[in-house]
């Protein structure tokens, strides 16, 4: 029995225990602790992050004559750590104090733990695929099983759900048609026999299973043009699971992405093909896909007024920054794309889970209704500032240091437009979570949160443990680096070299470490400067300039509607809800399609279709 | 090894100061020169250091709570780290161990510092214009970033010491300006709107938002703020002049470049009215990034 | 090897007994149909577990071509074995209302096992004439105005449907002057023209009508929304499953390598594109699964239409996949009809019956590991392998058919889950006996899931043995032995 | 009006005891010099002087020169212009803003209105004397007084600013309780403002023995408690 296998079986008894424990009040305790369990397995397998031997399982089946197998390399280990760790985080927010208010209001807290824990299991298998056919099992079951948390919030959410759904099992059909595709073509599902004969592909083959792959992984990435459902899906689900699913969710697009594109089929064959009339090759289009899908979701999330839907859609910008790093097949790019997987789930995390926190308190989550929070709740101001500036990608966070190293390749590689559509989502990045940390803690206290409390320890411990993971992986980024690095290897890419602060390149390097005790030695000089002048006295929030105007409690003083209405006046028209327009227009076609094909059976003249149906095949056969 | 880190953290410690005194000196100019064109005197040669210390020395102060001190603090403080990235003549700092795009990003440090400090006041002409601010941000970082990338690939570098050393082993010939002048001119236009000084000062317009971010800050608050603004100048012009014009050779010649560099957009600000935001990001959007883009073009040809 | 005919024999002759039977006495009555359909099980059982190669049976003392014969291989007794098995399933066992359903459920085990299992073309019409009628008296048992005009159109079309088929055997007659399947295989060079094709054409129509093949299925919604669920059940499910046998025994042995393969797959796919997109729209859970059923069965066609064993594969694999899960769903209906949106909050009534309804559903729609997953990743790979671009299209509707199906049932399922609303019906609660059937079924699916390696190889077994057209053609014309003069080896 | 309540109030100038500690010493003189030769004003237009201002700040007469430069809200300013005639309602908010302005803080009239009501005299809705509601650094009498006039007398404030003898704003905290009864007595009872003159003095040790009194007990009676939000756990 190898370690895989235990871990698996671990994630296997706390679905099994969470199943069947619903009524236990205690549930999300033992979630946690099971998934620590998770956590612990997986750090003794730790050697793979390291350059360890692949670890097999020691089961495995053969159906159909062909052979499913699961096996854990360094991609797998990092992505399962990634896994596991914001399962943690959701599930010990859950545990507590979360989960009885969400019983009392009518929500089972067992039942999110299940799904939760149930994500886990999919998401182990699909990590640990050995083979196409087990990728396509373990695809299917994450897809499912993260609907389940979708909808278990009911309303609205079902809604989403459903629409999740079905662009899920649009892109599972894509990647099926795509598999079929490459049975023929080799007779097998295996991994090496697709690598081997990936190079005497003709372009026609190529595109098609790029494409098909692509698109079918890219779904759950929320790339363009299939990205409507993710955000409201994710926003939807409660609290942690929310966390969850941003924090790793869409990741398993990618890492499908990762083996089935970039190893199996090979970016270099990509670059080979050029598109016609065009300069772009395919692997261009790709990155152009990705840079778009940076670019609009952010955009959207701009104009966000629902705290959750704004991290949803900037979680579906922040995957193309992944995507268009691995796509650069560079050290350094690559590096910065996985590298961005793991800061993302953190900072995403936290920032879902401090978002939950504010909801805990106030009971929503509406960007117009809050406000002023930072007296109130400190401590989630903290974990969220810190995500935010992770989420823009400033320094000492770790999403800057994923971010640069992205950045650094594409200037390196000369791409100026996918690296001017970077910046340009980061940019929106940081108006949009400033819009965030603005509306929700800064600014004036609402009469009615004047006696609220920051939430309890049991759901601030799993945040603050997350900001510090996005504090410390920022100031040393060499710590993630090292499994990026073996990661890189698995998937059969040049390793970054890399230092515990950053890299170190005649290039241009990054030290994080100085940055940040630069950054943090210049605060205090700052704060030197600051506490040299007499001391301030505090004021009430109503003491305040207005003109001469006297302010009373009961004046909304609180710029939050349409925040950004000076950008809006320039870039207000181009938000065209072109894809939803799309999208109904598709939904309405299906659905005259289908009074159109009802019509055949509604009426009572069969015995004229059944003429007709003679008449056509003996034309068919005869004339 | 020991000794070289101690050297460094003494440039670390000697370069905010250089840059703080440079600083006041670009606000006198600035001050001067608008002075100058509106035919009057101008302030005196302390003036700066006057406000400042007029400012940190208040009896009383007003604070809307810690981020609102905090605030402050990042402002001044991300600054003073900024500028230990930025190579002057004798002294590089640590600008080896970050480099161009670390430095740019650096720089949003203390504009969010800034934001949330007046996120804290609860007033909403702060708040207005703190999102005046960071649309005009959004605006002309993309020129800018631009012309970060033009350069970084014409270098073939993002370490702003190697980019400097280039220039200067070919002398004038091989500066930025010589071999991208198209870049340059969309760079100074970037470099004119992050100043935040006229056309492009709609999100401190006085008589509108009452000095839009400022409008709570008193005391060593605003001391802080103008403190921070001469750092503000002093690395977008020394920004440019690594970028663009060889760096310095020696302290002469690269303070000269400097204030150079400076009064260009000092000269030209005094001469419009205000653009509203929407013209801003229009007008940004539009000429500058059309040069960058230009430039970079024939940079990668 | 004698015995397989009381497969035949028994449950006619206890149909036409019954109404003597219960004359004597009521109680005795309704044993007879569960014994004799157990009877017929063990027979057909024990021939499939110790058959190790086709036979062909003679009857009435004359060997093939001239004698009626019964082709005996391991798909036929399969489905010889599953018919007994879905009838004492799905058997009225709390029905008071008298014998007649039961004699007709009888008559229908009867016929339908002699489709399965008859190796002529003539006989296998009489055996689909005779299903026919005790179809249409079991749909029209529900005895309300609605199921018999139901049953009028179901009739008129399977009327029409009867005489194109007889008019195909006809045809073929005309040409090859012989009916025995085997004997037209041999002859199958004289099929392979305009007329022979067209006699295909409309042999495919004309049985194609209880196979819900498109056009000629314009019956299907109304009958299966009226009909009882145990109705509805046994002609989706079962009844369908063995028109498509006949049609593919047909396709196998005389037409295998002709145009009439492309005939079958524009059918199918036709079949699925109007099947699934009514489904998308159905306002009720019965028309729904009907319309859903026409779609599946337009999927099995397209499957059986590939060429070679890996189209019988597919086939195969697809029906009995279908053959499980569209029974148990339709039972799921009997107290969840109306409207869907009457559904909501059914869950919370019947919430074992709501669990089954996922798991078929995701059956249905292909989930892995489900067996259903495994049926349509048979399919597609055959469906690649055939290499064609019409069947490359068929793959892509196919696919696309999946995600509609995916739609209209997540949709249901989460409409059993949502809170109940004033719409919500106040009795979707489920009878024991249902959700028992349905269980039982599930049990079934959920065990083939764990056992998929065993199954795949056993069905691909059949399936290279049921897509063999020679040693059909041997089996038969060699080896066939008269019952009278042989024993079973 | 009682001439006794102005003389419950210190007349100015008053120099403030040196500091022992030379360096000290040095270095109040230099935050008063920077604070002399640093002037931001917030011109509180209420009435026709303020038409002399902008000529004071542009080129003709330029401000600037002496570092004095207008600014926009109370918290940036030192100095208070009150340019004219001040109604009752207006007064409210120039008690406001006063308030809010950070210490030390220089209030100037300009115009004789602000001296003794100038030609509203017997209007009822004037206030006519403004350093009954507050101290006043500077009058520059005149309707109205010219540019010239205006930095004449900023040059003054400068001077005593420099000398230690510009402390009018001590007199706010030290006599509060006046002022508010002045004020209390135009405004009524429920007169508040929302700065906390009260605190303030207690937190930089600004406390007289007139701060509190009998009109500040009416203030603490009436008024709806405004408490800083304080970070809580």
């Amino acid at each position: 029995m190898s370690m895989l296998d235990t871990l698996l079986l671990i994630s296997l008894l706390t679905v099994l225990l969470t199943g069947l424990g619903q009524r236990v009040t205690f549930i999300g305790w033992i979630a946690t602790l099971l998934l620590t369990a998770q956590l612990l397995t997986l750090l003794l397998m730790g050697k793979l992050g390291y350059g360890g031997e692949i670890i097999d399982a020691s089961f495995g089946f053969s159906i159909l004559g062909q052979p499913l197998n699961w096996r854990y390399d360094a991609l797998s280990w990092f992505f399962a750590l990634i896994t596991i760790g914001s399962a943690l985080a959701g599930s010990a927010f859950a545990a507590g104090a979360w989960g009885d208010q969400y019983r009392k209001e009518g929500g089972n807290p067992g039942l999110l733990q299940f799904s939760i824990a149930l994500n886990v299991l999919a998401m182990l298998l699909l990590l640990g695929s050995g083979d196409l056919l087990s990728l396509f099992i373990g695809w299917e079951l994450v897809s499912w099983a993260s609907l389940l948390l979708m909808v278990i919030a009911g309303g609205r959410a079902s809604e989403f759900g459903m629409r999740y759904i079905v662009y899920a099992t649009a892109g599972a059909m894509a990647v099926l048609a795509g598999l079929a595709i490459i049975f023929q073509l080799t007779g097998s599902f295996a991994y090496d026999d697709l690598a081997a004969v990936a190079p005497a592909l003709n372009t026609l083959q190529i595109v098609t299973l790029t494409l098909l792959f692509f698109f079918g992984f890219g779904i759950k990435m929320g790339l363009l043009p299939f990205h409507l459902w993710q955000a409201d899906a994710y926003a939807e689900t409660p609290g942690p699971g929310t966390a969850f699913l941003g924090a790793i969710s869409s990741r398993m697009g990618l890492y499908a992405i990762l083996v089935v594109i970039i190893q199996l089929i090979g970016l270099v064959r990509l670059i080979e093909i050029e598109i016609p009339y065009s300069f772009l090759s395919l692997r261009d289009l790709l990155m152009w896909v990705a840079a778009i899908s940076i670019i609009i979701p952010t955009f959207i999330a701009l104009r966000q007024s629902d705290a959750r839907r704004l991290l949803a859609w900037h979680g579906i910008g922040q995957g193309g920054y992944m995507l268009i790093g691995l796509l650069v097949l560079d050290p350094y790019g690559s590096a910065g794309g996985l590298m961005h997987v793991f800061n993302h789930a953190t900072y995403q995390a936290a920032l879902f889970l401090s978002v939950s926190a504010v909801i805990y308190r106030t009971r929503t989550s509406d960007l117009n209704r809050l406000g002023g929070l930072v007296t109130r709740m400190p401590l989630s101001f903290l974990v969220m500032l810190i995500g935010i500036i992770g989420l823009a990608g400033i320094p000492p966070m770790n999403g800057f240091v994923s971010k640069w190293l992205v950045y650094r390749s594409l200037i390196i590689e000369g791409m100026p437009l996918l690296f001017v559509a970077s910046v340009i989502g980061t940019l929106g990045t940081i108006l949009s979570v400033y819009k965030l940390i603005h509306n929700t803690f800064l600014g004036q206290l609402r009469l009615e949160h004047e006696h609220i409390r920051e939430v309890p320890l049991s759901m601030t411990i799993p945040m603050l443990v997350l900001s510090a993971i996005v504090f410390i992986t920022g100031f040393m980024p060499g710590l993630v680096l090292d499994w990026v690095g073996s990661a890189q290897v698995a998937l059969g890419m040049p390793q970054l070299a890399h230092t515990l602060g950053g890299v170190e390149s005649t290039q241009g390097s990054l030290d994080m470490i100085w940055v940040c005790s630069v950054l943090f030695g210049g605060f205090a000089v700052g704060a030197l400067l600051f506490y040299s002048g007499n001391k301030a006295k505090r004021v009430h929030q109503l003491d305040n300039y207005a003109g001469g105007h006297f302010l009373t409690a009961d004046v909304r003083y609180h710029y939050s509607d349409n925040f950004y209405a000076g950008l809006m006046h320039h870039i207000g028209s181009w938000y065209r809800g072109s894809f939803l327009w799309l999208e109904s227009s598709l939904i309405s076609v299906v659905s005259s399609l289908s009074g159109g094909a009802q019509l055949l059976y509604n009426s009572f003249h069969p015995a004229l279709y059944l003429l007709m149906a003679i008449t056509l095949s003996l034309y068919f056969f005869i004339g | 090894m020991a000794n070289s880190i101690l050297l460094t953290i003494l440039e670390v410690i000697l370069m905010p100061l250089v840059a703080f005194i440079v600083g006041l000196f670009m606000v006198l100019m600035m001050r001067k020169l608008a002075a100058k064109l509106q035919r009057r005197v101008g302030p005196p040669l302390f003036q700066p250091l006057y406000d400042i210390v007029k400012l940190y020395g208040k009896q009383t102060q007003i604070s809307h709570g810690l981020i609102h001190d905090i605030g402050i603090i990042m402002a001044v403080g991300g600054y003073v780290a900024a500028e230990a990235l930025l190579p002057v003549p004798g002294m590089d700092g640590i600008a080896a161990k970050g480099g161009l795009v670390t430095l740019a990003y650096l720089m949003m440090v203390p504009s969010l510092g800034l934001a949330l400090g007046v996120g804290q006041c609860a007033n909403p002409n702060g708040s207005i214009g703190i999102s005046r601010a960071l649309t005009a941000m959004l605006a002309y970082d993309i020129p800018f970033i631009i012309v970060i990338f033009g350069v970084a690939y014409h270098f073939g570098s993002t370490n702003l010491v190697s980019i400097i050393a280039t220039q200067q082993a070919e002398g004038i010939a091989g500066w930025g300006i010589s071999e991208m002048p198209i870049l340059a001119i969309a760079g100074l236009f970037a470099l004119h709107a992050s100043l935040g000084k006229q056309p492009f000062e709609i999100y401190i317009a006085p008589a509108e938002i009452a000095t839009g971010p400022m409008v709570e800050m008193g005391g060593k608050f605003l001391g802080g703020l103008f403190v921070m603004q001469t750092f503000q100048l002093y690395t977008a012009s020394v920004l440019y002049v690594s970028l663009f014009l060889g760096g310095g050779e020696n302290w002469v010649t690269f303070l000269i470049k400097c204030f150079a560099v400076l009064a260009i957009p000092v000269l030209i600000a005094y001469l419009f009215p205000r653009y509203r935001t929407e013209d801003l990001i229009r007008l940004v959007w539009k000429w500058p990034v059309m040069l960058a883009l230009l430039g970079v073009a024939f940079v990668m040809n | 090897m004698n015995n397989i005919a009381f497969n035949i024999a028994l449950p006619l002759l206890a149909a036409f007994l019954l109404p003597v039977i219960h004359n004597g006495s009521a109680k005795a009555s309704r044993l007879v149909g569960p014994f004799v359909l157990l009877a017929m099980c063990w027979f057909a059982a024990a021939y499939f577990i110790f058959i190790e190669h086709p036979v062909a049976l003679a009857l009435g003392g004359f060997l093939p071509p001239l004698g009626i014969s019964f082709h005996l291989d391991q798909l036929s007794l399969l489905m010889a074995v599953i018919i007994p098995l879905m009838l004492l399933l799905l058997w009225p066992y709390t029905n008071r209302e008298g014998f007649r359903e039961e004699a007709l459920l009888l008559l229908l085990a009867g016929a339908s096992s002699g489709m399965a299992l008859s190796g002529d073309l003539f006989n296998i019409y009489v055996f689909y004439e005779l299903l026919s009628v005790a179809s249409f008296g079991l749909a029209a048992s529900t005895h309300n105005g609605a199921a018999f005009a139901a049953t009028f159109r179901y009739l008129v079309i399977s009327g029409l449907g009867t005489v194109l088929a007889l008019t195909g055997i006809g045809l073929i007659y005309t040409q090859t002057g012989t009916l025995n399947l085997a004997h037209i295989g041999q002859l199958a060079a004289q099929l392979d023209n305009n007329v022979g094709l067209a006699a295909f054409a409309l042999i495919v129509l004309g049985i194609g009508v209880k196979a819900e093949i498109f056009p000629v299925n314009g019956w299907v919604p109304e009958v299966y929304a009226t009909a009882k669920p145990r109705i509805s059940a046994l002609l989706a499910g079962l009844i369908s499953k063995l028109a498509v046998l006949a049609i593919v025994r047909l396709l196998v042995v005389a037409y295998a390598d002709t145009d009439a393969l492309s005939l079958l797959l524009v059918l199918g796919i036709l079949g699925i594109i109007w099947g699934e997109l009514s489904a998308w729209r159905a306002k009720d859970l019965k028309r729904m699964f009907a319309f859903s059923s026409i779609g599946q069965l337009g999927m099995v066609l397209v499957a059986f239409s590939i060429p070679g064993e890996a189209g019988m594969f597919a086939g195969l694999a697809m029906m009995l996949h279908h053959l499980l899960v569209k029974p148990a769903l339709f039972m799921l209906t009997e107290n969840w009809s109306g409207s869907i949106s009457s559904l909501t909050g059914a869950a919370r009534q019947s919430p074992l019956g709501a669990a089954l309804f996922i798991l078929f559903a995701l059956s249905l729609i292909g989930v892995p590991p489900f067996p259903g997953f495994w049926a349509k990743l048979i399919m597609v790979t055959g469906l690649v392998g055939a290499d064609d671009s019409l069947y490359l299209l068929a793959l892509g509707i196919l696919l696309t058919a999946t995600v509609i199906e995916a739609n209209y049932l997540i949709r249901c399922a989460i409409q059993l889950y949502a809170p109940a609303d004033e719409n919500s019906s106040q009795s979707a609660k489920h009878g024991r006996l249902t959700l028992s059937i349905s269980s039982a079924l599930g049990v079934v699916l959920i065990i083939s899931l764990f056992s998929i390696t065993p199954l795949g190889n056993k069905l691909y077994q059949i399936a290279a043995e049921a897509s063999n057209r020679s040693l059909y053609i041997n089996t038969t014309l060699s080896n066939a032995q008269v019952p009278a003069l042989r024993k079973i080896q | 009006m009682k001439s006794t309540d102005l003389d419950r109030i210190e007349v100015n100038p008053k120099t403030m005891p040196k500091r022992t500690n030379p360096l000290a010493n040095v270095f109040d003189d230099l935050v008063r010099f920077c604070r002399s030769r640093s002037m931001f004003m917030l011109h509180y237009c209420t009435g026709c002087g303020a038409i002399e201002l902008p000529p004071a700040m542009t080129s003709r007469f330029d401000m600037e020169r002496l570092g004095i430069q207008p600014m926009v809200t109370p918290r940036q300013a030192d100095i208070l212009l009150i340019t004219g005639y001040v109604s009752i309602k207006t007064l409210k908010r120039v008690i406001l803003t006063y308030e809010q302005m950070g210490s030390p803080k220089y209030v100037i009239g300009i115009c004789s209105c602000t001296v003794n009501g100038g030609m509203y005299w017997q209007s009822y809705a004037t206030a006519k004397k403004l350093d009954e509601y507050m101290p006043v650094d500077l009058y520059i009498a005149g309707c109205m007084p010219r540019p010239e006039a205006v930095i004449e007398g900023l040059q003054q404030l400068m001077d005593k600013i420099k000398n230690d003898q510009a402390n009018s704003w001590k007199q706010y905290y030290e006599n509060y309780d006046y002022y508010l009864g002045n004020q209390q007595k135009l405004f009524g009872n429920n007169w508040q403002t929302p700065t906390d003159v009260i605190g303030e003095a207690e937190i930089y040790r600004l406390m007289g023995p007139q701060t509190l009194g009998e009109h500040t007990k009416i203030l603490q009676q009436v008024q709806k408690p405004m408490e800083p939000l304080e970070m809580k756990l």
